[in-house]
């Protein structure tokens, strides 16, 4: 059965159409990588699904169970973790601190099993040597990191990654694609919105590609990458 | 040169988008300017265009400094922008757009007869407000906004962003008219290959730095796949 | 009845008045001016003072009023509130509410608390027979004046370059940056504009009745119910809502005088209740 | 729902530190100075018990508009109709029901959180600095509601007369010893909660909204009960100033000099920091019993000094310090200590 599916799901604000009739379903364990060019609507897909934006028309499945009047902090608590294409981190607070409030909400654990998820956390993604720095203090890659980190501790089933590999070197993206396995490993279902397409192509199991709000284009990403209109789409560049 | 950049930094808060880049324009050239999101073109304009002031380095303007010029001044030497998605006053009428774009004082080629004569459709939408038209006729304002400061480089940040392919060929066939007299252009575009097409120059950056930077013609695809992905 | 109506609105003109500057600040550069009515205040014992220092009319005296005004209000914005805008609403809450304390006691230090209203001359006196009621002459040029400042002011943001200013400021700061802009300068414009209408509003206010130095918040108040029951970045609506709040009071004064305000304030809460975005609220695409 | 909890790295690892030496002394710290405080009535001189229980109101009362404004973000300039409301209810209670004045205060404050319950819906119809004028209004209204009571004296207001029979020097330390009791609980009650599970909540609120409702906070819900006990708080302080005063009126008690002074405290003192209320409190009574003979004077003077914080030193006087020195007297931070 589906993790999560969006039927039909439709967006407008005013007159401008962001997602036009998108639907979607996931797999349990699955990693599906959504592309597309900048405004093509996928983050707010993300927002879609997290709750952050309720949908005009359609329906969000999550765990067969419509979600389409749920807060988002109650899609969080039902297990779907999501980081931010600009980092929100908690700025007056640490790393560690950061981590407890997602545990500590996100999962609903108490506070001392959430020192652990925490400090699990900390070890899984490199931040530990950062623990106890203010948030707001870090570099953009080191914030990119803790929204990762964030989401990772409210445990849960459904990771909604929003570009997360950007002005990462090749090596530091090797090693973040590294780490997603790892998660994707513990059974963890991943959608992952990524530019930088090398890095997505290396985990995804399917890609989703959008353009003007709507579905352009699904399946085996290797195939999705030489479909001609998405290689049009997405560099301009004939293939 | 009309526009020279040396070893430019550039800081959000805390966090470092640029490390030390390097560009010049000449009179009437047009440059590109592509890479990855994140990889900091919109910041490296914003620095031109004074909205964030460089750490470091240096940026001047038929050879005067203007790193540590106010915004509203820069516009009146001559630099304007049109920015990333746009921003057009939801206010203000598609007429109203348009005039802000005297204010930068400056006496040239365009006004807003000119501008109806690049972009007809604008004319007769002139009393609605901006944000009620199509994206690709709401580009069309901010182009023509650009325009009416009468700049002498005029900065275009990702034009075709989510527009349809024959909106953007309507917008980049204006692109000769600027040309025409003598303006400068740096484009950001993330469509690679229209950026090579009406660009003469292309400079690419990653993280912050130029990776890559040649005659638009004599890159090979290999080349601007790498600097642009890393790959 | 019709009276009571005809009495309310001459009010609510009254009110309108005192609303407008907080209107217009808050639509171009979202401060809200706790000191609004405080400076309304400042306004009326500046004339009251003119007036007796020079022996000019108070129609004359707004001549030297109003871009005194103007000039306060500018300054006030650029050296002062220009420092405290920001997402955070606190600075500019406690900056303008300091300014309220302070203009309160200056006041009273220079003025004692006894009330003093500004001699209108043959005008306090004058009526105006309309067939069905008999209305005071300087009620009547009040309405008429708040009628006028708000179809200026609406004409002032539609039609001319200053008023474009304002709005693009408004609508995206940064944009109206690129466009040669500087917000600190536009601010500092609409503010010294809000003063001038804070001035004419207090002059009025001083000819029609009393001011007295702590009479400011309730003025404030007023203010601000006939800005948000009409609907922020609408002068119309402000003019409306100013009208409703002047027209309910006058229905509560009539009940029991203890009830006017009260009844206001009630009819206020519940506009919020029903229609928090206010009668007239701006629409955007 | 979730996943079970996987097996982490033994506890041994590391380690959470929370607090500070001085915060690891406080309790010892705090037995002391209340023995002694609590003392004052057997040796020290009625008038400073009258000055203690004062300025234990205006604490009180700075404290909630500091949990409110600092910690929920809510800039209130309406609290003084929680004060007041509490200091009617206690008078109601002892006056016309009652029951025992002493007993009433903590009724009262708990019954103006109920009430400000229905009242927040209202609020939070506004934001920003327009929340702050709304709540003025509330407050208002509350004001001229009771002086239209007219079994409660109307607009002249009336006395609290249930505490007639009572002895005055045990009238008076009794109040004086629910005043402290007051504080201590406050600061207490304050720093355990911003030190509790709930606490990271608000904090994590305060930094970033939209971040906190992502991560499975009930960000509406948290800002209601911020909300109701900062009110249940500014009633307690109103109940315990009338209790002292025994004799209450409209204006007094729904005064907006009541935010007003809230306000100069906690922002001279350093607002969102527990020891901002305590500094601004302190600093306040001493202006207070030296300058207050200037008058009007002494109020323009304040209204400079809010002004001059507000624009030069944000943070205030606690947060100057603590940046400058790293002082945290209510740490309610997790330092994270790794073992190796």
């Amino acid at each position: 059965m589906a993790l999560l599916a969006l039927k039909q799901v439709s967006k407008s604000y005013g007159a401008l159409t962001v997602t036009d009739g998108v639907s979607l379903s996931v797999a349990e364990g699955e990693v599906l990588g959504i592309l597309g060019p900048n405004g093509a609507g996928k983050t707010t897909l993300f927002n879609l699904i997290s709750g952050d934006t309720t949908v005009d028309a359609g329906e969000v499945e999550f765990n067969g169970a419509c979600i389409n009047a749920l807060a988002p902090y109650q899609r969080c608590r039902l297990g779907i973790g999501r980081s931010y294409q600009v980092p929100q981190p908690f700025g007056a607070m640490s790393v560690f601190e950061n981590l407890v409030t997602a545990a500590c909400f996100g999962a609903q654990l108490p506070e001392k099993d959430a020192w652990a998820v925490a400090w699990d956390v900390l070890q899984q993604t490199g931040l530990a040597r950062f623990a106890n720095q203010p948030a707001g203090s870090m570099t953009l890659l080191n914030r990119k990191r803790l929204e990762l980190a964030r989401a990772l501790a409210t445990r849960p089933r459904l990771l909604l990654l929003d570009e997360i590999a950007g002005g990462l070197t090749e090596h530091e993206a090797q090693e973040l694609v590294e780490e997603l396995k790892r998660i994707k490993n513990t059974g963890i279902t991943i959608i992952w919105i990524e530019h930088v397409v090398h890095a997505l192509l290396s985990i995804a199991d399917r890609l989703h590609v959008i353009n003007f709000g709507k579905t352009l284009c699904v399946g085996e990403p290797h195939s999705v990458m030489q479909d001609a209109e998405v290689r049009r789409v997405y560099m301009g560049l004939e293939a | 040169m009309l526009l020279q950049a040396q070893s430019v930094t550039a800081f959000y808060g805390d966090a470092q988008a640029l490390f030390g880049v390097d560009m010049h324009i000449a009179p009437g050239e047009v440059v590109a300017l592509i890479g990855a999101n994140g990889a900091g073109k919109s910041t490296f304009l914003k620095t031109l265009t004074g909205l964030l002031p460089a750490k470091q380095g240096e940026i001047t303007l038929d050879g005067a400094r203007i790193d540590r010029t106010d915004a509203a001044d820069i516009v009146k030497l001559g630099v304007a922008m049109v920015p990333e998605g746009r921003r057009l006053f939801p206010s203000l009428s598609v007429e109203e757009n348009l005039h802000m774009g005297t204010l930068s004082g400056r006496s040239g080629a365009w006004n807003l007869a000119r501008v109806y004569q690049l972009f007809p459709i604008l004319k007769e939408k002139r009393h609605q407000p901006a944000t009620s038209l199509s994206g690709g006729q709401q580009q069309m304002v901010a182009i023509g906004r650009g325009l009416m400061s009468n700049p002498r480089l005029l900065l275009c940040d990702e034009i075709s962003l989510g527009l349809a392919p024959i909106v953007i060929r309507e917008i980049y066939a204006a692109l000769p008219a600027l040309l025409a007299d003598g303006m400068s252009l740096l484009i950001v575009e993330q469509d690679v290959q229209l950026a090579m097409q009406v660009s003469s120059r292309v400079v690419c950056l990653q993280e912050g730095r130029v990776s890559l930077e040649g005659p638009s013609g004599a890159l090979t695809r290999e080349q601007i796949s790498s600097a642009y992905f890393g790959i | 009845m019709a009276d009571m109506l005809l009495q309310g609105l001459l009010l609510g003109g009254l009110y309108c008045l005192f609303a407008l500057g907080q209107s217009l600040m808050f639509g171009v550069m979202r401060l809200t001016n706790t000191a609004q009515g405080d400076f309304i205040i400042l306004g009326g014992f500046f004339s009251i003072s003119l007036v007796a220092a020079t022996g000019l009319s108070p129609g004359l005296a707004l001549l030297i009023v109003a871009p005194a005004a103007f000039v306060f209000g500018y300054l006030l914005q650029r050296f002062v509130l220009n420092g405290t805008l920001g997402r955070d609403p606190l600075p500019s809450l406690v900056v303008t509410f300091g300014l309220a304390i302070i203009i309160q006691n200056l006041l009273l230090e220079v003025y004692s608390a006894d009330p003093r209203s500004l001699d209108a001359g043959p005008l306090a006196l004058a009526s105006v027979a309309l067939g069905f009621a008999t209305v005071g002459s300087l009620p009547l040029l009040t309405f008429a004046v708040a009628v006028v400042a708000t179809l200026s002011l609406q004409a002032l943001f539609s039609f001319t370059a200053l008023g474009r200013s304002f709005r693009a400021v408004s609508d995206d700061r940064e944009a109206a940056q690129l466009m040669g802009l500087r917000p600190a300068i536009v601010y500092a414009q609409a503010t010294g504009i809000a003063f001038v209408l804070i001035a004419l509003a207090g002059t009025l206010q001083a000819m029609r009745t009393t001011v007295s130095p702590s009479d400011g918040p309730l003025l404030l108040l007023f203010a601000f119910e006939a800005v948000i029951i009409g609907g922020m970045g609408s002068f119309w609506g402000t003019l409306v809502g100013a009208l409703l709040l002047g027209i309910t009071q006058q229905v509560g004064f009539r009940i029991d005088p203890g009830w006017g305000i009260w009844l206001g304030h009630l009819m206020f809460l519940f506009v919020l209740l029903v229609r928090p975005q206010g009668l007239f609220p701006k629409t955007r695409g | 729902m979730k996943t079970a909890l996987t097996p982490y790295v033994n506890d041994d690892a590391y380690a959470v530190i929370r607090g500070n030496a001085f915060s690891r002394a406080l309790p010892v710290l705090t037995l002391v100075v209340v023995i002694v405080a609590a003392s004052l009535p057997y040796w020290g001189e009625s008038s400073w018990m009258r000055e203690v229980v004062e300025i234990s109101c205006y604490f009180v009362f700075a404290m909630m508009w500091n949990l409110l404004a600092g910690y929920g973000g809510m800039v209130s300039i309406g609290q003084q109709a929680f004060f007041g409301f509490g200091g009617y209810l206690m008078l109601i209670l002892g006056n016309e029901v009652g029951i025992n004045p002493f007993v009433a205060i903590p009724i009262a404050a708990f019954a103006t959180a109920l009430i400000a319950w229905p009242v927040s819906f209202l609020a939070f119809r506004l934001q920003g600095g327009y929340f702050a004028i709304g709540t003025w209004v509330i407050a208002e209204v509350f004001r001229l509601s009771f002086a239209n009571l007219h079994w409660v004296g109307g607009g002249s207001g009336t006395s609290l007369t249930a505490l007639r029979g009572i002895d005055r020097a045990v009238r008076e330390s009794t109040t004086y010893w629910i005043a402290l009791a007051c504080v201590v609980g406050v600061i207490a009650a304050v720093y355990l909660f911003l030190r509790s599970k709930r606490g990271l909540a608000l904090l994590a609120i305060r930094d970033n909204e939209v971040a906190a409702a992502s991560q499975g906070i009930d960000v509406r819900r948290m800002k209601r009960a911020v909300y109701l006990i900062a009110a249940g708080g500014a009633g307690l302080a109103g109940a315990l100033y009338f209790v002292s005063n025994l004799r209450i009126s409209p204006d007094a008690a729904f005064s907006v000099n009541w935010s007003a002074f809230a306000i100069f405290m906690v922002v001279i003192g350093g607002i969102g920091r527990i020891e901002g209320p305590i500094v601004g409190a302190l600093l306040f009574w001493f202006l207070n019993k030296f300058f207050s003979d200037y008058g009007s004077w002494y109020l323009v003077g304040l209204g400079c000094i809010a002004i001059l914080v507000t624009v030069f030193f944000r943070d205030g006087l606690w947060g100057a310090l603590h940046r400058r020195f790293g002082w945290s007297l209510f740490p309610t931070h997790r330092f994270l200590k790794v073992r190796s």
